[in-house]
């Protein structure tokens, strides 16, 4: 009986840690039905769906939403594969330059996000490199890329060998274990990693504003309006940017478990 | 997969932290050791009195910062592994919808939430504002611009980061070792201590590093939530690069942080008697 | 510049640094480095070189606008009518959101001599602005094509002390910086900036994270005029300043969010931009804006011409184009801060609509004569100067 | 065994690692031949290279020197999913995120088997192995012993050339271990294959195998039936690590015939053959279940020792005596509870230990 009491006590404390960290995005939803009156969207001034039916009336605007999310899923992609792969070089295997890649997965994760920004438009700028999309893809893949290494070694250093070996003793090639068995077993890491990429992405201020050259992303957008005052229009589209990452899990954790199925 | 299986793995991800993390944190590592400003320019004098003026100048900060990720990191792992362990193995079919549901709110840009946090930590806001108003508070309370509200920024802001790893290493244990445990007579706080803990510890080490480096160089939490003498070191380093454009000065401070957060890890690596700390630092 | 010898040594660094290029990123990246990061300090230009520049400059049929978000009508009403008059074709770009971010940003670009790809860029005249100058990084305006600009800009508006003569920038919008209280919570007049000192308000009181603001008021505060303040009148102020941190007065250092926490009550009178409040009077929040006695701050976000752009004659017609009281009133009713072009309150008047006219009547958006006598700008400060001004005034904000 | 080419062959294999800069030998030159259809078993202490040996013949571990061949064909260089045969892992190494059927079928369909055909063969494996009906099971809702039926059906179905066991009772219960060797064993005489079985259980290797390698060190050190192993170890080491051994150290008094005389006290004389001149010292081993334990002093041309009992433990089937000898050694002796008078002597009495002559050889 205790045990099932400790069981029920954590689940509403796992819940009770999602409605804290979800509190805030509540109320950025409620003022997107803000009927506000002048540019500042802090205070309560009665119900609208306007703001819905003006979405794009701001077109720096969407574009900045879309370039955040095309942004984010492409460095995403970029980012959980060369983390995945480099996650199972420095969990599973002894090899020269082991400890200088451990370090500069550090050196990733503890350089101050300014001082990454900074130094990668000089990289950009002495390369004559133009930017815009794909320097900031460049950028977000960099720092996020570390952060998928941690979560997927975690999870690689604690991977039976012997599974590996099985499949290949059973007449799997190399990519054949990979892919029906050593990616199935680390998806966990894997996913966990691809969340926390994204979020990192989609959330980034201080590179992007290094590195995009003339483009805007919706965070980029938010912070310069913050001068003259928020439209709602962005509260909407936290909204949505909210529903779109639920459906991307949802989708995430559906074709991984079909996966697992297989 | 041969014994150049590790190279060819790693190679994709070397030549993208080599091309863009290592020759540019290079040209930095220089540009700290050069004297002068914008409009006369820098030389190279390979002078590292940037170094020892910054942190005569900022040690102040420098500790405070060091403190206040210290003392989140610790929050986190203390609010965030009952999470990372119910989702592991209570969390059935749900798991990945568990995690996506304490990610999701950073999928919307820091500035709508931080908005949002004023409005509900307000003094007189929603919450306080009720509390005072029945008397629980006293009228004067707040927590914004405290450091408790950085703090407590921070646990907020990296708390999925710490949950994540430990949930990723957790999910790993078959929960038989659990019963075998109870089996060899341990209770359930010895179960978790001599079994559990031990077999997440590599998620642990993962989620502190995830947490307690971007924790201690943080500028955006100090700045939008402390009060005044909660500056960190990250917002020093803004002002100094972006404001001052002293950027050898910025680039030492960097430096020295990077340094010390590296002396840091390794600590705690040698407490967890880890004997490779760069090994243990990417754990 | 017509020295062979001369020319010789310009092309002989172009291919040398075109040879780095080709040499990789990390050779690029780290002789950059090694080198140092070459100053840039620009005399200023010649008239004569001046008028060179622009006549050889034509008309290109395009333009290149940068500037924050939310400072044009969504419509893009201004422009619009800027592309039906004159034939040029237009990109809007709400790229800035932050001067010192923009500038971080834009001077490694410039400095390396390439076009930052805007052909009109708009900065707060602040230190990031006088660096721009000072480095050389903007054109050096033809006010020969700027006829409006002569015509219809406010006396005020123009020979500011951080650009005599408007050499290099004309203003876009302006705001001032004084005091703003919530009535809520303050139930006397607040007149003079001593209460922004005043111990009775002890924790209730924001004042502003950049230096200069804080300098200014402190300045006032102390009775010294900032325009001609000098080091010593720096450090007396920044004693104040810090007497009133250390006594707990200030709660906070507040960048653009302070008028949140005025508005909500967490901080009952602070520092505040003009603009602000009147948003926030319109939304009906009990908050009020005061010039104090002693003196305010008027801050201008000016339009320039960023070297190496690609479009300059349109750039300088697009500028202009603004200065038409009818754009100009166009432009005020939808930003809502102070226009430079007086004529703008007349027209607005003049509408048939009750939000124009409210506009017209309000001192936040149209500064009585008696507030801009109160009115000073930032300290223009050296390289030097700045280095003690900074270390001053940052080490109370940074604490 | 038959003349025909071995099924297995390891031809001077060496296996060494680097570990902290230095070079360690795991196998020190293994030479062995399996034939088809054989019972084979490594047998050795933890750490001897049985195990590295095994993984060598499946192709997860190259060999520093030598030559591995299956069926005549050197296979030396090549990988594990190539060579026709197929391991079950110690812990199973059954896939997690599978159901058993999956996991049953994971080879074949690398095979590119007919779905047809994976279906009938899959069936047919997990009636043999008794886990019908239960194809929809994930591994972790498996009791052990399902599991490794399991991991025995995943490695069958493919009707490997040869089947690799690395241990592969160990986690189970002596029960359910007693149960599966005879099962094993079963089906191994169904299916017809060569079974290489790696164990560090003496009892399991005796009962299953057909012949038994006993690797110490990085070398085998026997290769025999069990039933030489058992009754004459090569080595010392063989004779300490299979069964209970009695080893006996003494000087040769005299050569009698064919056989020297040892004496270890005045009334002691063991005969063994071996030792050709007097004066040499010789290491014997007789087993305890070879010795008779008698009060009086037998008769006749028997290996006699006299000595004490130091302890008498009853255990069912037989009882076992611990005696101390003059010279300060202790031999063990069991003695079966045949008839009525179970025990022959109490702690403390004089007892004289007897055996024939060929039951202790010297070392």
């Amino acid at each position: 009986m205790r045990t099932r009491f400790g069981d029920r006590v954590l689940h509403w404390y796992t819940w009770l840690i999602i409605l804290w960290l979800s509190s805030p995005i509540a109320v950025m939803i409620v003022f997107g039905f803000n009927d506000k009156k002048s540019k500042s969207n802090t205070s309560w001034q009665g119900f609208t769906l306007k703001w819905y039916q003006e979405l794009f009336a701001i077109d720096g605007l969407t574009e900045a939403l879309i370039n955040s999310i095309v942004i984010a899923v492409v460095s995403t992609i970029l980012a959980t594969t060369l983390g995945t792969l480099l996650g199972l070089a420095v969990g599973r295997y002894r090899f020269r330059g082991k400890g200088l890649t451990n370090f500069l997965i550090f050196a990733a994760i503890s350089t101050p996000e300014l001082v990454m920004g900074a130094s990668l438009l000089s990289l950009f700028v002495s390369a004559n490199a133009p930017r815009g999309h794909v320097t900031i893809i460049i950028a977000h893949t960099l720092f996020s890329l570390a952060f998928v290494v941690v979560t997927v070694r975690a999870r690689v250093v604690v991977l039976d060998p012997s599974l590996e070996e099985a499949a290949r003793d059973l007449g799997a090639g190399t990519w054949e274990t990979f892919r029906l068995v050593t990616l199935p077993s680390i998806m966990p890491g894997v996913a966990a990693g691809a969340m926390l990429a994204f979020a990192l992405s989609i959330d980034d201020y201080v590179v992007t504003s290094f590195v995009n050259g003339s483009e805007l992303t919706f965070p980029l957008w938010i912070i310069g309006s913050v001068k003259v005052g928020i439209p709602a229009q962005v509260n909407v589209m936290g909204t949505l940017i909210f529903a779109l990452g639920a459906l991307v899990a949802i989708a995430n954790s559906v074709s991984s478990r079909r996966r697992a199925a297989r | 997969m041969g014994r150049r299986a590790p190279y060819w793995l790693a190679l994709p991800g070397w030549l993208w932290l080599g091309i863009f993390l290592v020759v540019p944190i290079a040209a930095m590592a220089s540009v700290s050791l050069t004297t002068g400003n914008l409009i006369e320019g820098f030389a190279q004098t390979l002078s590292v009195s940037n170094y020892s003026d910054a942190i005569a100048k900022y040690s102040t900060q420098l500790v405070r910062s060091l403190v206040y990720g210290g003392v989140a990191t610790l929050l986190m792992l203390l609010l965030g592994y009952p999470v990372a362990y119910w989702i592991a193995f209570k969390g059935g079919s749900r798991k990945s919808m568990y995690l996506f549901l304490l990610l999701l709110p950073f999928f919307v840009s820091f500035v709508l939430r931080t908005i949002s946090w004023g409005f509900l930590l307000a003094d007189d806001g929603i919450l306080f504002g009720t509390l005072k108003g029945w008397g629980v508070l006293p009228t004067d309370f707040h927590v914004l611009a405290t450091t408790v509200a950085v703090i407590g920024g921070l646990v907020y802001n990296f708390l999925p980061f710490m949950i994540l790893p430990i949930y990723v290493a957790l999910e790993r244990v078959d929960p038989r070792v659990i019963e075998a445990a109870y089996d060899l007579y341990a209770s359930r706080f010895d179960a978790f201590r001599r079994v559990v803990l031990p077999l997440s510890l590599p998620g642990v080490f993962a989620g502190v590093l995830m947490t307690f480096v971007p924790a201690t160089a943080d500028p955006v939490n100090a700045a939008v939530l402390g009060g005044t003498g909660n500056t960190m070191i990250g917002n020093i380093i803004q002002t100094e690069y972006l404001v001052n454009s002293n950027y050898p000065t910025a680039s030492a401070l960097s430096f020295t942080l990077m340094a010390v957060l590296l002396i840091g890890i390794f600590i705690y690596a040698r407490t967890l008697g880890t004997d490779n700390v760069l090994e243990a630092a990417a754990r | 510049m017509n020295n062979p010898l001369l020319r010789g040594l310009t092309q002989s660094r172009y291919s040398r640094r075109d040879a780095m290029r080709v040499a990789g990123f990390s050779a690029a990246g780290l002789a950059l480095a090694a080198c140092g990061v070459q100053g840039q300090k620009a005399a200023p230009p010649k008239a004569s070189e001046v008028a060179d520049f622009w006549s050889t400059q034509k008309k290109n049929g395009q333009v290149v606008f940068a500037n924050w978000p939310e400072y044009m009508p969504e419509d893009q009403g201004p422009l619009k009518k800027f592309q039906q008059a004159t034939g040029i074709s237009y990109e809007y770009k709400e790229v800035i959101q932050e001067n010192a971010d923009f500038f971080g940003k834009s001077e490694p670009q410039l400095r390396a001599g390439q076009p930052l790809g805007y052909d009109i860029i708009v900065m707060t005249n602040g230190l990031q602005l006088a660096k721009m100058i000072t480095l050389g990084y903007l054109v050096a305006l033809d006010h020969k094509q700027l006829p409006n600009f002569a015509a219809n800009a406010g006396a005020k508006y123009k020979n500011p002390s951080f650009d005599p003569n408007n050499q290099f920038t004309i203003p876009w919008q302006a705001g001032v910086t004084g005091i703003a209280y919530n009535t809520k919570y303050v139930k006397e007049d607040i007149t003079s900036i001593q209460s922004l000192f005043d111990k009775k308000y002890e924790g209730k009181v924001g004042m502003m994270a950049d230096a200069q603001e804080i300098a200014n008021f402190a300045m006032f505060a102390v009775g010294v005029d900032p325009d001609k303040s000098t080091q010593a009148d720096w450090e007396k102020a920044g004693a104040k300043l810090a007497e009133q941190r250390d006594s707990g007065v200030v709660r906070k250092y507040y960048d653009q969010s302070y008028i949140d926490a005025v508005a909500k009550g967490d901080i009952w009178l602070s520092q505040a931009w003009s603009g602000d409040v009147f948003q926030r009077q319109l939304a009906g929040e009990p908050v009020k804006f005061v010039v104090p006695a002693e003196g305010g701050t008027i801050w201008v976000d000016n339009m320039a011409i960023p070297k190496g752009a690609a479009n300059p004659v349109d750039a300088l017609m697009l500028m202009d184009f603004m200065y038409q009281p009818e754009i100009a009133a166009e432009l005020t009713e939808y930003i809502q801060y102070v226009t430079p072009v007086p004529g703008v309150q007349a027209i607005l008047a003049a509408k048939d609509d009750k939000d124009a006219k409210a506009l017209a009547e309000s001192p936040l958006i149209f500064p009585t004569d008696d507030d801009y006598a109160k009115l000073r700008s930032y300290k223009t400060l050296t390289a030097a100067e700045e280095t003690v001004f900074n270390g001053i005034f940052q080490s109370i904000t940074q604490g | 065994m038959t003349e025909a080419i071995p099924a297995i062959e390891l031809d001077g294999v060496v296996k060494e690692y680097l570990s902290h800069g230095e070079t360690v030998q795991a196998v020190k030159g293994v030479s062995l031949a399996i034939g088809e259809g054989e019972f084979f078993s490594l047998l050795g202490p933890s750490g001897c290279g049985k195990t590295t040996t095994m993984r060598m013949i499946a192709g997860f571990e190259e060999p520093t020197k030598g030559v591995v061949k299956l069926l005549g064909q050197d296979v030396t260089d090549v990988p594990p999913n190539k060579r026709d045969i197929n391991m079950v892992f110690q812990s199973y190494a059954l896939f997690p995120h599978m159901n058993v059927w999956e996991n049953v079928a994971f080879g074949l369909r690398r095979r590119k088997v007919a779905e047809a055909e994976i279906k009938q063969r899959v069936g047919e494996i997990l009636e043999i192995v008794d886990l019908t009906g239960r194809e929809k099971r994930r591994p972790r809702e498996m009791s052990g012993g399902q599991q490794q039926r399991v991991a025995l059906a995943r490695a069958l179905v493919n009707r490997p050339r040869a089947l690799l066991l690395d241990e592969p009772l160990g986690a189970l219960d002596l029960k359910l271990r007693q149960l599966m060797q005879i099962e094993l064993k079963r089906i191994q005489r169904e299916v017809g294959i060569t079974f290489v079985y790696v164990t560090h259980d003496q009892n399991e290797a005796l009962t299953m195998s057909d012949r038994i390698a006993v690797m110490n060190d990085g070398l085998v050190e026997q290769l025999a039936g069990p039933r030489e192993i058992y009754e004459r170890p090569a080595t010392k080491f063989v004779a300490g690590f299979i069964g209970t051994s009695n080893l006996l150290s003494g000087t040769v008094d005299s050569i009698n015939g064919s056989a020297a005389v040892v004496r270890l006290g005045a009334e002691d004389r063991i005969l063994v053959a071996g030792p050709s001149a007097a004066g040499e010292t010789v290491d014997l081993t007789v087993r305890p279940e070879k010795i008779t334990i008698s009060t009086e002093q037998p008769e006749g041309e028997l290996s006699v020792v006299r000595g004490t009992v130091n302890e008498v433990v009853y255990l069912g089937t037989y009882n076992s005596y611990a005696v101390g000898l003059a010279d300060g050694a202790e031999i063990m002796v069991f003695q079966q509870n045949a008839n009525d008078s179970s025990v022959t002597a109490e702690r403390g009495d004089t007892v004289w230990l007897s055996w024939q002559p060929q039951h202790s050889y010297a070392l």
